[in-house]
């Protein structure tokens, strides 16, 4: 995994934004309509699902190498 | 993970209340990001909103936030800068609030090239009032009031605004998320009168009505629809149709309204105040 | 006799629709009614309810007073619009949705956002899933009169479904209060 | 008879504006009143009349005006702000003498206050809102099918007094769906417009008045060249600046409305016959005064309800001869005191006057009319 | 004491204003108001002051409004129709509580109306002009002198209450030159504008009300991030959909007011210590009503003159209190009938109440007011 | 020498009220001579004014005359428009009244493009009430309220007009009357919104103020500084300074409101009423 | 002792600043005074008439109700507000441009127009010849303050020829009283 | 003369502005401030007074030979 996704569960709801941006499928909606991680290992952080959440609820951190 | 333009939110006032896929939040975000990279002070910036769910926004900023009436924004706006030309005034307004209604103190304020940054968050609609036809509504659109579909021509708030007297006009969309970004710093740039449309997609309100799928796919919409200025102006005409140009479309100098003031102050005698 | 009847839910759940139509069955069948709804003081998003009040005389007072039932679609809606709930009443709440139920006598729980997804298509049907279960609880109109009110109010093409998701929640109606 | 239909106050409005013959409708929406824009702009081009959504509220109110005068019948609707903006154009109507229909769907003020939340503070402004003297017409209506009914007559009482009157609805009564049944089309009186009694060979003037003192003007587009102003004009509709006609000019405007003014001030009464004390109310929150007062009478008290369905102008007589009757009347209303100030000045100390007043976003609940009655035969203490 | 000047009423409003610490000025030119937006012109920038000429009167009031939330005093002013259209955010400065003050000049109305002839036409509609329910101030100066005085009256009280106050002028004063001397500066009570009483950090709250009930909103460009909004809001200056909340707010714009009324209620009486009869005017109508009184006098008649300089708050108690003292009460108003509405609801039923009205354009001749006179010492006969 | 015009004033009101010298009686023949060109009846013309000394022309036209409130003209005109399309719709208004006060109705009237013919009487100045400022008072002229010389830039209307949607665009002076009255039957040719700005000299409440002289001096000004559009596009632009363009600015063709409207009643089912 | 003065023409001749200016000279010489002015309905044109009041003791009614001079520029303007003139008052004419005085006892015709054209070179300064001469007629004011109010009021470029108009219109006064 | 001037003098308002425009100085004002034709042997019937007189005061025909 390259990147660290974190999501503000209280802000999230369920738009469907990044979803349909992401450009490797990592991330679905639930049931109860909110945002989860899906396939985080093939997230390449181009961070597109944070650039255009309308809700600021999902973040996308590079992971620094340790 | 937290991201340095969070604190020119109010926090305890989010989420805000804007439908789920709203635009709006994408353009009030690019709204802090350009803040943030002009390094505006938030304790001398002012928001002013009309009322509209886009003129909700002023309520989440933190800054000194005034959520006004109907329309009447830039007048309020106007007061503020020539009361304390220190303070950076920007204007939230949708295309109700701003052309229809407001659309008098619209040109006038770009007439006087009043130093104030004015985004416009277009969604084509008044969502807050459930969906009624805009100046800016597509023709042949349906909105509650226009069942059977626009008749109304529509604004081209851009070239209004240049028609008018704004020195600088520019137009961005929610899927340009940065772009956007960018067109709001040069406005913020600019002393005098800046005019920034920014398309944004309401699902709710004009989306559902008019069969636009999700919000993701009016922002994809978007991405096909608009065109940068540079390709815009070589593009043949009759590629133009449904497409509409994006970036700076109009700039020019101009002496900005309080700066003009200060010679009249002068001739007078008085010394600012 | 006079019946009241709230429901509650979040903004874009549909049960004002719900509501009106079930007003508009009862006048169908002769009786007095009213339907009233509040919106929350946020133009979207928030709580929203419902009334409907059902007479055989006329009925001044707009609003209900003491509710014989509440539908609540959400937890915020069911916490916010129980309370005033006759004692002998029928909460009605979606069993996904409203995780902490309300500790009342006489609750029934069904699983109706889920029941519209799964057996309808779409959540979008819930609301009328739930006009469904409620005709069936109330037995305050004939399920065949609901029906002709349903297809006069949906859009034309969405009417098979409705019919569907009506004919769902009467069905988990019966099961849940078996 | 028609048939039974659950029905909108809003939508009631908008049809009982279209029986009425309205074909003509301006406007820009605002919250509670939008439903009838949106009605309009279905179901005017259906029967050939038109709907224009304008660019604002004072726009929408010269919309319509122009409209009228060109012939058609013409209604505007709006709520709180939307009225406040009209304020300037409903003077020019009421000096022009020009029939139109304002729709006030009643929201919480001041300024945006609480635009989902019902409320009847707009009483005063209705009669006070524009500069200058003029009468108002403005009628109340408390259930959906006395909106339709409140709509034709406002209609007809804006072509019969050539004036612009006020349908004062509140969002109680716009937004309730109930039942009712709709007059058939036959039994619905419509108003014509006037027309004029000669030509202009026979030295036809716009502003002379009718034994009425209401003037016969002509239609644009009819041939007799009229001009109309919003400036005090005489007889012929050009101004002068004779302070004779300038007093004719506004005597003329007010007892054209006086001299009908018991005709057109319609009340009820509800268990009045032996009351000692009497609720005064009107629009949506008559029906819980009513509800009131029913329980009221049902706990033993003397206490009966006078509606007010015309609010303007004043039913000065009926609440005179009320305070002749009762020894106290209570006044409810959904605002912070308003049309009180109008009972107590009718009453003149003839009996107690207290006010029930609320305005904190909810509607009455009966048991609040009924501490007010409590504290009313208590002679106010409590 | 300053040198005597031949002055107009006004152009002495502009001056007081500018005493009273108004630096900021905008508007949009109507007769009979001109003067003061030609005055402030020319003299504002002298001190560094801005003057602004709007589009139209609504975006006047919405740059008053902005200067007023940026720190400065600011004016506006209009006459009639212009004042109309100011109504909206009349009520959004009542609602936001932004200090500010509205000059109507009043003219003849409704609508154009006879725009160059005095009226004092609009008293109604400068307390219930907008939709909702607020309080109004609004003052009424009989003299060039007093126009200065009631300027500086209404910037302080605008200040103090933290509210919209109308300075209702007339043309008979607005346009009237005569001599006035001038307070000299340091004799001038300047109320200054209201400043948070804590920071940020002690959890500042912008509509925290203090304890005369008036919030200390802090100016915009200080540090606070406050919120400002026309719709009902809590301390924190947010919306809340709540009843209580709105009740209290409601409550709270009536009450700041309410309890200083006796304070801010001026009124001066003429010839009253044995008088059996008196007659109620305010503005210009009180000069000619002096010289009626004046005469009456003369002539035996036992009459005294009551003058109202606040028009509003109404003076209640000083018209109950002379409602049991003397036997009749003639209101003399330079329109159809507007304040005697009130001074009837005063009154109620305590002494006879009539009304000397005119409306012609022209103003009051002392001998109207005399035969007024005449028929009140007659018991209303004549 | 009975001249054939006459019958299109209400001979009773004349000589009309305004000052001597005033261009706003040339501006109103060149109407009425347009009108007897076009042959258009006098029992199907409607003449709308707002308020201003310009305004006035109402009063004087033997038709049916309406003069509104100021800056409503336009709406009010459109009323009647829309509710017997039959009638040919002409107003009369003035700088202030069109474009401070009505500025938002005359951006909304171009952009519907309502068959209205639209004709400005440009004084540059507040004349009714005597010498204000006005948006289209020019840069550093005096008014009563602009002691010190005016700061704030001005409309060009005409190009205002052109980006809110007006389908005819003229510009014309009181000099070039005859011009000037051709200007105005090419807009009642337009089936459409039509504009046409009519520069007309005030000698009382501007002329004076600013020292231009007689008010033959300053139509001596008008035809030095009027240049036809032709010429103009082809003048450089350091010549172009204190000049301005007269004809024909902007044409297009484009659906008027009206019969745009005949679409929705067809689509509704309804017939025209 | 009040006085009461009543001046009147057209539009543009100027009697409202004469009016001012006598008005100030009177408070200069330390007297109470009030002026005010009636313009017609019309905007433009039309008769125009200024009032001054001059008196020891405050003044209150703010009109003129018999005005002890009446001055009028022009035909229309004698005939409309002559009317009410005392009768021991006097009638301040312009001899040419009043062409049919009306019969009035006191009546003194002074070519005031034609003064100010010939002998200060514009009929612009006819309202200051008729206010010297006014002051003289009336002896109400010091001709010297009235020549400091003028030349306070005036543009500073046109004093000259103002103080000119002044001395032009006292002058043709005292020979028309002669 | 080749043509005929007639003036309503009631509506003449003295403005000057035929007189400025005459190519031919026909025309002047008098003392009232109303025109009057001052060397009608020169006008040229060309109509500049006619055509630019705010007013409708001044007309002028071109005389038909008889
Ligand atoms: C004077 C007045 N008129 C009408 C309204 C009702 N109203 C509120 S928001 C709105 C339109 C909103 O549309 P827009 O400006 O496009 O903003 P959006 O909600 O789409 O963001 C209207 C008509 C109002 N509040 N005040
Ligand atoms: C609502 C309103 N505001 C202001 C006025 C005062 N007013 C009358 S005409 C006018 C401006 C006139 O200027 P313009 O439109 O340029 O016409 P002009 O007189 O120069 O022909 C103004 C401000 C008014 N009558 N109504
Ligand atoms: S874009 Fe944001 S709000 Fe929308 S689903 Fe993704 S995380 Fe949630
Ligand atoms: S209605 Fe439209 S604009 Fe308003 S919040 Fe919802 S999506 Fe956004
Ligand atoms: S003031 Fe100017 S615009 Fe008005 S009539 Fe006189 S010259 Fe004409
Ligand atoms: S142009 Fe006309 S009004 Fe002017 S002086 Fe000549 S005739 Fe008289």
């Amino acid at each position: 995994m390259k990147s660290e996704i974190t999501i503000k569960m209280a802000r999230c709801k369920g738009c469907g934004i990044c979803v349909a941006f992401c450009p490797k499928q990592v991330l679905a909606l639930d049931e109860l309509g909110k945002v989860h991680v899906k396939n985080g290992e093939a997230c390449i952080a181009c961070g597109q699902c944070e650039l255009r959440c309308p809700d600021y609820a999902i973040f996308v951190d590079k992971k620094v190498a340790k | 993970m937290e991201r340095s333009y969070e604190k020119y939110f109010r926090q305890n006032r989010l989420p805000h209340l804007w439908c789920p896929g709203c635009g709006n939040g994408i353009a009030m975000k690019a709204i802090v990001q350009a803040i943030e990279k002009k390094g505006l002070s938030q304790d001398n910036t002012v928001i002013v909103s009309g009322i509209g769910c886009s003129s909700r926004a002023s309520g989440y900023m933190d800054f000194d936030t005034l959520h006004t009436a109907h329309g009447r924004a830039i007048p309020f706006a106007t007061g503020i800068k020539l009361a304390n030309p220190e303070l950076n005034v920007i204007v939230i307004t949708g295309d109700g609030d701003c052309t229809a209604i407001g659309g008098n103190h619209f040109i006038h304020g770009c007439r006087r090239n009043i130093d104030l940054t004015v985004v416009l968050f277009n969604n084509n609609i008044y969502g807050m009032t459930g969906g009624q036809a805009s100046p800016m509504t597509p023709l042949g659109k349906k909105a509650t009031t226009a069942p059977y579909g626009s008749i109304d021509r529509t604004f081209d708030a851009a070239r209004l605004a240049e028609a008018a007297g704004a020195t600088y006009v520019a137009r961005s969309t929610a899927y340009h998320v940065q772009h956007l970004t960018d067109m709001i710093v040069q406005g913020l740039d600019n002393q005098g009168f800046s005019f920034i449309e920014a398309m944004v997609q309401c699902p709710t309100a004009y989306g559902r009505k008019n069969k636009m799928g999700s919000a993701a796919d009016m922002m994809k919409d978007m991405q096909e629809s608009a065109v940068m200025k540079a390709a815009w102006d070589k593009l043949a005409a009759d590629k133009k149709e449904h497409k509409f140009p994006i970036g700076v479309l109009y700039k020019e100098d101009g002496l900005d309204y309080a700066t003009a003031y200060e010679a009249v102050i002068e001739t007078a005698g008085g010394k600012n105040k | 006799m006079r019946k009241q009847l709230r429901l509650s839910g979040s903004g874009g759940q549909g049960v004002i629709t719900a509501a009106i139509i079930f007003a508009e069955a009862a006048v169908k069948e002769g009786k007095e009614a009213v339907q009233s709804q509040s919106y929350g003081p946020e133009a979207r998003g928030g709580a929203s309810k419902s009334e409907v009040i059902i007479d055989d005389a006329p009925i001044y007072h707009p609003h209900v007073q003491q509710p014989d039932l509440v539908l609540a679609l959400t937890q915020k809606a069911a916490e916010k619009y129980y309370g005033d709930l006759h004692e002998d009443g029928i909460l009605v709440l979606d069993e996904d949705l409203v995780p902490e139920p309300p500790k009342f006598k006489n609750t029934i729980r069904i699983p109706i956002t889920k029941l519209a997804v799964e057996q309808v298509g779409k959540s979008l049907f819930a609301n009328i899933v739930a006009l469904g279960a409620l005709v069936r609880i109330t037995g305050l109109v004939d399920f065949e009169t609901i029906k002709s009110s349903v297809a006069k109010r949906v859009p034309p093409h969405t009417v098979e479904k409705n019919m569907q998701a009506l004919q769902v929640g009467w069905d988990a109606a019966g099961k849940a209060v078996k | 008879m028609t048939e039974a239909r659950l029905m909108q106050g809003n939508e009631a409005c908008a049809e009982g504006a279209i029986a009425a013959g309205v074909s003509f409708f301006g406007g820009y929406p605002i919250t509670p009143s939008t439903e009838i824009a949106e009605g309009m702009a279905k179901m005017l081009p259906a029967i050939g009349g038109k709907f224009v959504q304008m660019e604002d509220e004072i726009a929408s109110m010269g919309v319509v005006l122009g409209a009228s005068l060109a012939g058609k019948k013409a209604l505007t609707a709006s709520s709180g702000p939307g009225i406040s903006l009209k304020q300037e154009l409903i003077g020019y109507a009421a000096c022009a003498e020009i029939p139109v229909v304002i729709v006030n769907v009643q929201r919480v003020g001041p300024s945006t206050g609480q635009p989902t939340a019902p409320s009847q503070g707009d009483v005063m402004q209705a009669r006070w809102g524009t500069h200058g003297d003029h009468p108002m017409i403005a009628l109340s209506p408390w259930s959906v099918r006395e909106a339709y009914d409140a709509a034709v007559m406002a209609v007809n009482y804006s072509e019969r007094f050539r004036t612009p009157v006020i349908l004062l609805m509140d969002e109680i009564i716009g937004h309730l769906r109930e039942k009712v049944v709709l007059p058939e089309a036959k039994d619905i009186k419509i108003y014509p417009r006037r027309k004029p009694a000669c030509s202009r060979a026979e030295g036809y003037q716009p502003y002379t008045p009718d034994k009425d003192l209401v003037p016969n003007v002509a239609n644009f587009g009819e041939g007799y060249h009229i001009h109309v102003t919003g400036l005090i004009h005489d007889e012929t509709g050009f101004p002068v600046g004779s302070p004779k006609i300038t007093e004719e000019a506004i005597d003329r405007l007010h007892q054209k409305i006086e001299i009908a003014r018991d005709e057109i001030t319609h009340t009820e009464e509800y268990f009045m016959d032996d009351a000692e004390y009497a609720v005064i109310a009107f629009g949506g929150t008559a029906r819980t005064a009513y509800e009131a007062v029913k329980n009221a009478r049902a706990k033993g008290q003397k206490v009966g309800m006078v509606r007010l369905m015309t609010i303007w102008p004043f039913a000065d007589k009926i609440v005179k001869a009320l305070a002749a009757k009762v020894k106290g009347i209570l006044v409810a209303e959904l605002n912070y005191g308003q049309l009180v100030h109008e009972v107590e000045r009718a009453v003149a100390g003839k009996c107690d006057v207290q006010l029930c007043a609320k305005y904190n976003m909810e509607i009455f609940e009966p048991q609040e009319i009924e501490s007010g009655i409590d504290k009313l035969c208590a002679g106010g203490k409590d």
